[in-house]
């Protein structure tokens, strides 16, 4: 396990390596922060001078390393344009990000699970085509769309929430549903299907011969097992909830770190938009390292399977 | 010479398979008595029934499949119509199963402990510590080696043997007045098939276990069952004593069966095994008549026309066949 | 009870220090905080702001006279001394301010006494009081020279009518009134800038009375907002669309190829479906809005045949093929561009509409990349701001160059007298009217929406002066 | 025409286990752990031994389809080991392999035709019609009707696919036949019908069969001669009838006393192996069959018995029949005499 | 004839071989009975493809035609609504029925060729690694990880950012975002297949490894490949609607289906038509697209079939 932990590490290691010369590489080429910076009065000296300031005039494998080094101090630079530490910026709207993240998961999750463990034990019924219809609706709906709609259904028209912000609860119902409405089909899916397949199961059968109560023989026999590809797919959600929340933070004017970024990299703000990047995959990597560490809470043969995989 | 009355009976179940195109009889009208401290063996060739059968004893069958004749009585009880919560109380309890496959059987995700465990507290209503004793003991019986240890371990830690000891143990922790094993020494190795069916013989010795024996192998039946039923296409072909079987085959389809299959231990080898020709014939796609008639060697012109039917030849010997029914 | 007013702005300032902003978003919240000497007027002029009394004593000298007794929100007095130190900070290039550029020409501060201080120019430079009303925020000497100017541009102090008390990053900037304020307390006790991308929300949020100001709304939400009968609009501030045309190449080296894309735009067409008729047409690169336009020019007229005979002569008698840069960030634009698309196609002209990020935009138009363009500037009254910079060749030469125009320019800025300065200007609006650099379009308004309770005149420079909100009814 | 075709010498191949938790080491699975035999044309050879015990291993590593770590195989006088990957290639057409499971063996998207046609399109010049011409002629051998040869296998029975899977392995009309379980996955009415055909296609064709199988009804009653099998390591050798007649090695005995006896054959006595087949992870030191022998001597838990030769072509690998023993060592003897028979595992 | 061959022959008309549009006809009648709600989702994206791409040349109409002297015109149903615009018209005039047809042919075309491209770079690299293992499987899923870990969003603003908006950008980024799903899909299913006994067979007759990809992998690796496709490609017209609405999908005047909702959203109010109506068509297109994937899926899961085979 510990082997495998360590494996599983270094991978990440090169993930991040990679992700960092990726995200350099892919800034140096979209062009000069610097006319951006200045206002547009500004003459070809000054432009100069500000160049040679920040370094950009440096080669780009200076400028790189540069980079690295600074960011295994944990000094991910400073911002160009409000000169502030990226590091800072970018904690400062963590939270927000992470708790829209943390509530859309918990809404698609407690809508997705009934109507997938329903419509698997109802399998083609007519239930069990509704809800997967049903489902399915909140896929076929643009974030941003669903999110203008819901603001004016319930802000606007029926004056039961806030349109936008963050503060209270109120505040993230909106959004976290917005987002989280688009996740239950996928949810829902993945867990009719999986419990599907663990319904036709050797073991199930067992624990029915054993004369489980039903509730029993689904609910922890049958839904473990189910458990541990719809932990996968959380995983992965979550990473991408993370860095794509970037519409639903525009709609509902909520203070996360997809907007920044995205304004970053409108300004070509170097720093912002690599530590972001950095840090955003850093954390995708280490939800997804935590997720296969689940695993072996889920599944205690884990290690054996990963091994003869 | 039927004595008393059979502890379980089947009484001409059938079983139909519910396809997009209609109903597919799988099980036809079988009929079967197993008496009390009996061990009654089913055998027949892969899908002819024999799991569909032992299945719907409990009343498992899967979504799509449903019994669709006759009655299951347990003690003159009527399985089939009971209430769904009395034939689960049932389940595991006074009725037990154990499966042809160790590896599958199992849950995965949970500790052997728990899982025998959940037997003592669903049927007894022990608490967790007491039933966690009782699943040590239960293994213990079973000749699990150090029980203490191997409740915390789970599944994947365990040999094929292993396993299979655990679910015996499983299915014989409230003292089932009957067993029912489907195939479960199939999936494991000749070394290890001959421990587990030393540990059966010995279940229904010391506890007087009924047992239903469900097999394909002909020799691995004999070896435990007093009396045996051989199935075909869904259907009882014969059955009797197993000395008296053995004796005295007389439907092709088992003397085809005992001939094809060379005995090593024999004093000599044939130069060509006796086989039986053809396939055996899919559910839905059955022949008229007799169903072994295009395979049988002595088949007449009224095997393909018309079913035979059930005659004794001999005491609690059975056979359906036009040869056996002309000669008594 | 306390009065809060809730301002909801498209954007998040990047920082609050006027002295290092130049975003119309940043600077919206920074005036509130740090006020400056002289308030900007609609009409070009200034106002009196922490200066009570002004005078050019020569053709490059202004003596400024401060009120007294006046303090910054951290206790500093507003004195002389300070002011001298916020130019000095002002041009600092350690601070790198944006301004620093456009206050060149004033090359000494004196102080005279306490509450007098006197600016010199190196030539007479009569923009000098309208840059400072915008240009030149105060801030206390001590707090300021002692504060990291980063932090200080996160936590600023200046003597403005609000005191600034907290800044939740992607949230809510929160101000306090300042009780010693020069012009009394203002009405609001808390202000709070919230920024809200998305205009819908915006607009949502006025309509269910969660802001009481809101930024940045269309024209088609002003419709809304007005329908709705749950809110009003303040009086327009204006953008200055145009169109450039790079003159250094063909076709556009052409003066009648550049007149025909004036003439083949149905500007009054799109003024009527665009704007409900409520943007300005202008004629020339001066918005008639502004000091020195020369109200007399009339707008190219909307004529297709004359277009057509316009590009004949030029030798495109079957028109040419073209591209259309324009940047992204504004939905206005990307409508107009499809419409103009649309009406050049008719007399010949194919446009390939090139929507371009930002950045991108900028960068395409400083390394000369495109032929037409469109691009905005603010209805500024002043017009120096804008005119010497879009058409000097000293600031720019990226699509136009002309000495007669340099000329006037200069002339323009050094002409204190206002009459004499308004004939230069119109002369200089004339001329361009006949060049046509651009294709001239309109000012289009940009209304803010305010909530029923909220009393707020508008500005035309869209600066939020929130001191001059005040609650309704009340 | 030389006999031998086939000779493996100290065949060997390890599988590699991801390390454990803290141990530095890396570990290994013996599948096969040298093993030598030989095998003369026109003979068939059988493998027993229980699951895992490295059969299947053994069968593929024979043909290079996985790659053996260590031994010699001389096949057709050349070591296919030294063989280049192109050489191999085509090599393998002396050689053919029957699979287990007559279901999964099988491109479902195929046809028949397509399938016992791939070794002849891939190794021989004839055209088309020669080689449809040969598919049909290897059909109808194998007992297909050539008539149904655009069918997909699926529409095939069971035993229907294994002659399907036979007629692939004789298209080529190799030397080597190798069959890994080919009946265990059949019907028992089936089985029957495959063996006979099996061996019916040996006499005729004159290929030498390697047969694996745990079924050692099948071995007996096809194979000359018997190899059997227990964790990677060869225990015996012999022809099929000594070894079946009068197994040497306690563990042939024990697997010979497993088959199911049926209860109208009482008084056999028998000898039931107990505990479980160790790991082969870790398998047992000295003789991997100690700790379940009910014979087991002093030295089996340390010194690796040899495989010795115990007269009339038979092979043991076994202390008990050391032709030169040590002190306690006893002299090889027939096995009724040892008084093994009969021996209950308590009495041990 | 032996009696087990007039089994086969017997076995009935399923069984029988069938050439051409015969099979195809039957694999959709067999698809029709397996699972309806696929069929319903293949008629309905049948027609719409129709409709979209060949009534609008039959029009003669490119949906860009502005007419300000006719603008929110609302539908012919409603009061003031024309035949001449069915759909009535949008802020600038534009015939909204048009642009709905034009706009699913630009959707539809972005979300296949998007599903193209990303599924033949995710074939080849997949099969490759899955085939070949060792470096190149480590190799090809390191950068697959990379891409995984870096935040969808960002990369598309980057690459927008870097390159300009344009459809063709569109679906490369689509593709850059996306092939690691179909990679790593294709790598499992590879791996599956290479274990599967027919390929060992193919090796052991001594098959070169290229026919062994050819004719043995990937016919077996595609189905589920198809599925994976249909899902995505639904995924792709809510992604481009997405980007549109930051300003980063096809640049107009090209009318496409994101574009509409998100240049419409303005006018929820007064003209409710110009974000409904496209709404409802990516709504029908996405389902039925969905329709059609989890049929496919169920009726190529053999777990799932309802005959026990
Ligand atoms: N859920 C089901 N739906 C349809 N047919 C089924 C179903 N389950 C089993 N069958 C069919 O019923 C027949 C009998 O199946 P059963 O499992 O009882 O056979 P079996 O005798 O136990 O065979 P084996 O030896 O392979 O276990 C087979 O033909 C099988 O295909
Ligand atoms: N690819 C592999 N990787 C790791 N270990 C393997 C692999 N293949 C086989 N083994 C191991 O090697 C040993 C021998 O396997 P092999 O399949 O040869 O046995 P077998 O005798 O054919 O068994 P069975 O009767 O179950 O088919 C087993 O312990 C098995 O787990
Ligand atoms: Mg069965
Ligand atoms: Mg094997
Ligand atoms: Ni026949």
């Amino acid at each position: 396990m510990l082997s495998y932990v360590l494996k599983r590490l270094s991978h990440t290691l090169l993930v991040i390596v990679g992700i960092s010369i990726v995200s350099f590489v892919f800034l140096q080429l979209s062009g000069d922060p610097v006319g951006l910076m200045l206002p547009q009065d500004a003459t070809s000296q000054q432009i100069e001078d500000l160049r040679h300031k920040l370094g950009l005039d440096d080669p780009v494998v200076v400028q790189y390393l540069r980079f690295v080094g600074n960011a295994l101090r944990g000094d991910l630079g400073r911002s160009l344009f409000s000169n502030e530490p990226v590091a800072a910026l970018i904690l400062e709207r963590l939270p927000a990000t992470v708790e829209l993240a943390f509530f859309s998961m918990a809404f698609a999750l407690v809508i997705a699970l009934p109507i997938g463990i329903v419509s698997a034990l109802k399998r083609g019924t007519l239930i069990d085509t509704a809800s997967m219809v049903l489902a399915l609706f909140g896929l076929s709906m643009p974030h941003f769309w669903l999110g203008i709609m819901m603001i004016m259904l319930f802000s606007v028209q029926l004056g039961w929430l806030p349109t936008s912000g963050r503060g209270s609860f109120a505040q993230i119902i909106m959004p976290a549903a917005a987002m989280g409405i688009s996740m239950v089909a996928l949810f829902a899916r993945l867990t009719r299907s999986t419990l599907l397949e663990v319904l036709g199961q050797d073991y199930v059968r067992t624990a029915r011969a054993k004369g489980l109560p039903e509730y029993i023989v689904i609910g922890k026999h049958a839904l473990k097992n189910a458990m541990i590809p719809l932990v996968t797919m959380i995983g992965m959600e979550f990473g991408l909830l993370l860095g794509g929340a970037v519409i639903i933070e525009t709609v509902f004017a909520w203070p996360g770190v997809g907007r920044l970024i995205v304004q970053a990299i409108m300004d070509r703000d170097y720093p912002v938009v690599q530590g972001a990047v950095m840090l955003l995959s850093m954390i995708f990597v280490i939800v997804n390292l935590l997720v296969d560490l689940a695993y072996g809470w889920l599944d205690p043969d884990v290690s054996l399977r990963r091994a003869s995989k | 010479m039927e004595a008393a009355p059979p502890l379980l009976e089947i009484d001409g179940l059938s079983i139909d398979a519910m396809l997009a195109d209609g109903p597919v009889r799988l099980v036809d009208g079988v009929t079967l008595g197993l008496r009390a401290g009996e061990v009654l063996g089913l055998v027949g060739e892969s899908g002819c029934g024999k799991s569909l059968l032992s299945y719907s004893i409990l009343r498992l069958l899967a979504p799509g499949l449903r019994i669709s004749g006759g009655d299951i009585r347990l003690e003159g009880r009527s399985l089939a119509t009971l209430p769904e919560r009395k034939i689960r109380a049932m389940r595991g309890n006074e009725i037990s199963m154990i499966f042809q496959e160790p590896m599958t059987a199992l849950n995965p995700v949970f500790t052997i402990g728990d899982q025998v465990a959940e037997v003592f507290r669903t049927h007894q209503r022990l608490s967790r510590p007491q039933a966690r004793a009782k699943a040590v003991e239960a293994l213990a019986a079973v000749g699990v080696p150090s029980p203490e240890i191997r409740v915390g371990q789970y599944p994947a830690d365990l040999s094929g043997g292993m396993r299979q000891r655990v679910m015996i143990a499983m299915a014989l922790a409230c003292r089932p007045k009957i067993l029912i094993a489907d195939e479960p020494t199939t999936a494991l190795d000749t070394t290890i098939q001959a421990q587990i069916l030393e540990l059966m013989r010995g279940l229904q010795r010391n506890f007087g276990t009924s047992i239903v024996f469900i097999s394909h192998d002909l020799g691995v039946v004999a070896e435990v069952a007093d009396h045996v039923a051989v199935l075909y296409c869904g259907r009882v072909v014969e059955e009797a004593p197993v000395a008296e079987l053995f004796r005295n085959p007389r439907h092709p389809y088992t003397r085809g069966l005992m001939g094809a299959v060379p005995q090593p231990d024999a004093e000599d080898m044939p130069d060509v095994l006796h086989e039986i020709k053809g396939n055996v014939p899919r559910p839905g796609h059955l022949p008229g008549g007799c169903r072994f008639h295009p395979r049988c060697p002595v088949a007449r012109d009224i095997c393909r026309i018309s079913d035979p039917p059930r005659v004794a030849v001999g005491a609690q010997h059975h056979v359906a066949c036009w040869e056996a029914a002309d000669a008594s | 009870q306390e009065a809060q007013l809730i301002v909801a702005q498209s954007a998040e300032p990047v920082g609050l220090d006027a002295a290092r902003n130049n975003l119309q978003h940043s600077l919206n919240v920074a005036f509130n905080i740090q006020d400056r000497l002289f308030d900007p007027l609609e009409d070009g002029g200034v106002g009196p702001g922490l200066a009570e009394s002004w005078e050019f004593t020569s053709n490059t000298t202004l003596k400024v006279k401060l009120r007294e007794g006046l303090k910054f929100h951290n206790g500093e007095d507003v004195d002389a001394e300070a002011v001298k130190f916020s130019l000095e900070r002002l041009l600092d290039p350690a601070i790198a301010s944006p301004h620093a550029a456009r206050m060149q020409q004033i090359t000494g501060v004196r102080i005279i006494d306490p509450l007098t201080v006197e600016f010199t120019t190196s030539e007479p430079f009569a923009p000098i009081l309208h840059l400072m009303s915008i240009y030149l925020p105060i801030v206390p000497p001590k707090a300021t020279a002692g504060t990291d100017p980063d932090t200080f541009n996160r936590h600023p102090i200046g003597a403005g009518p609000y005191v600034f008390e907290k800044w939740d990053r992607g949230g809510d900037i929160v101000l306090k009134a300042f009780d010693g304020y020069w012009a009394g307390k203002p009405a609001y006790d808390r202000l709070v800038f919230r920024t809200i991308p998305e205009e819908s929300a915006r607009v949502a949020a006025l309509l269910t009375g969660e802001v009481g100001l809101v930024e940045g709304i269309s024209r088609n939400s002003q419709d809304m907002i007005e329908k709705s009968g749950r809110g009003s609009l303040t009086n327009s501030m204006g953008i200055m669309n145009y169109i450039g045309l790079n003159t250094y190449e063909k076709p556009f080296d052409d003066q009648r190829v550049r007149q025909a894309l004036n003439h083949g735009i149905n500007r009054e067409l799109i003024n009527k479906a665009l704007f409900g008729e409520k943007a300005i047409l202008t004629a020339g690169p001066l918005s008639p809005r502004t000091f020195g336009a020369d109200l007399t020019l009339q707008p190219y007229a909307y004529d297709m045949e004359k277009a057509k005979a316009l590009l004949a002569e030029a030798g495109y008698p079957e028109g040419f093929s073209t591209t259309l840069s324009y940047p992204t960030d504004m939905v206005q634009i990307q409508e107009q561009a499809q419409v103009i698309a649309a009406d050049l196609a008719k007399i010949g002209v194919k446009v390939e509409l090139r929507p371009l990020d930002r950045s991108v935009m900028v960068e395409q138009y400083r390394a000369r990349k495109q032929d037409m363009y469109v691009y905005w500037w603010d209805d500024n009254p002043e017009p120096d701001r804008y005119a010497y910079t879009l058409f000097h060749s000293n600031s720019r030469d990226y699509y136009y160059k002309n000495p007669e125009t340099d000329a006037l320019l200069a002339k323009g800025r050094s002409a204190l007298d206002r009459a004499e300065r308004e004939k230069i200007y119109q002369q200089f609006d004339r001329k361009l009217y006949e060049e046509a650099p651009w294709v001239y379009l309109y000012v289009i308004p940009v209304a803010y929406g305010v909530a029923p309770d909220v009393q707020y005149e508008g500005r035309r420079d869209g600066f939020l002066f929130m001191r001059f909100a005040s609650p309704k009814n009340g | 025409m030389q006999a031998e075709l086939l000779r493996v010498k100290n065949l060997v191949r390890r599988y590699e286990l991801r390390s454990g938790l803290f141990s530095r080491q890396q570990r290994y699975i013996h599948a096969v752990d040298g093993v030598s035999f030989s095998l003369n044309r026109a003979e068939t050879l059988g493998i027993v031994g229980e699951s895992g015990c490295g059969k299947t291993t053994l069968s593929r590593a024979m043909l290079r389809l996985v790659e053996p770590d260590e031994g010699e195989i001389i096949f057709r006088g050349r070591d296919i080991r030294s063989l280049t990957k192109e050489e191999l290639r085509r090599e393998r057409r002396h050689m053919q392999i029957v699979f287990q499971d007559p279901f999964g063996s099988f491109n479902p998207r195929m046809t028949v035709r397509e399938l016992i046609d791939e070794p002849l399109s891939v190794h021989s010049r004839d055209s088309a019609a020669a080689r449809l011409e040969r598919v049909r002629e290897v059909m109808a051998k194998v007992g297909l009707d050539p008539r149904l040869c655009d069918r997909h296998p699926h529409e095939f029975s069971g035993g229907q696919r294994q002659r399907i899977g036979i007629a692939r392995a004789l298209v080529l009309r190799p030397e080597l036949i190798i069959g890994d379980e080919p009946v265990s996955a059949l019907d028992v009415s089936i089985r029957a019908q495959i063996l006979n055909l099996m061996k019916q296609l040996q006499e005729e064709s004159g290929a030498s069969f390697v047969m694996v199988s745990h079924d050692l009804g099948a071995i007996r009653f096809i194979c000359h001669r018997v190899a059997v099998m227990y964790l990677g390591r060869v225990v015996e050798e012999g022809r099929t009838e000594d070894v079946f007649r009068e197994p040497l090695h306690p563990y042939t005995r024990g697997l010979i006393d497993a088959v199911p006896v049926p209860r109208l054959r009482p008084g056999k006595t028998r000898q039931l192996l107990t505990g479980e087949i160790p790991s082969p992870v870790n398998p047992p030191r000295g003789c991997h069959f100690h700790p379940r022998c009910p014979l087991a001597l002093k030295q089996c838990n340390s010194v690796a018995p040899a495989f010795n030769e115990v007269g009339g072509g038979r092979r043991v690998a076994c202390h008990l029949f050391a032709p030169t023993g040590g002190i306690d060592t006893p002299a090889p003897v027939p096995v009724e005499k040892a008084g093994l028979a009969g021996r209950r595992p308590d009495q041990h | 004839m032996s009696h087990e061959q007039l089994d086969a022959a017997d076995a009935g008309p399923a069984y029988r071989r069938r050439s051409g549009p015969a099979r195809a006809w039957s694999a959709l009648h067999a698809l029709l009975l397996q699972s309806p709600s696929a069929f319903i989702g293949a008629l309905i994206l049948v027609l719409i493809v129709f409709a979209c791409f060949i009534v609008p040349a039959l029009l003669g109409q490119d949906g860009e035609a502005t007419d300000l002297l006719n603008t929110f015109v609302p539908p012919v149903w409603q009061e003031g609504g024309s035949w001449a615009t069915p759909l009535g018209t949008d802020h600038l005039g534009r015939d909204t029925l048009s642009r709905i047809l034009i706009g699913g042919r630009i959707s539809l075309t972005v979300a296949f060729c998007a599903v193209a491209m990303a599924l033949s770079i995710g074939l080849v690299l997949g099969t490759l690694s899955g085939f070949y293992g060792g470096w190149i499987d480590s190799v090809i899923m390191r950068v697959g990880d990379l891409f995984l870990a870096y935040p969808f969003m960002l990369l598309t603003i980057s690459v927008i950012a870097l390159l300009g908006p344009s459809l063709t950008n569109l679906i490369i980024i689509l593709a850059l975002a996306d092939w690691v799903t179909y990679a790593r899909t294709v790598r499992g299913s590879v791996i599956a297949v290479r274990g599967k006994e027919y390929v060992r067979a193919a090796e052991a007759i001594g098959t070169p490894n290229r026919t062994i990809i050819r004719r043995h992998i990937l016919p077996n690796t595609i189905a589920p490949i198809l599925v994976l496709a249909t899902v995505r490609a639904a995924n792709y017209i809510i992604w481009e609607s997405g980007l549109s609405f930051l300003g980063m999908g096809v640049p107009p005047p090209t009318p496409t289906w994101g574009i509409m909702l998100a240049e419409g959203r303005n006018y929820i109010l007064n003209a409710w038509w110009l974000v409904t109506l496209p709404g409802l068509a990516i709504m029908f297109t996405i389902l039925s697209v969905n329709l059609l994937g989890d049929g496919l899926r169920d009726a190529m899961d053999p777990r799932l079939k309802r005959v026990g085979k």
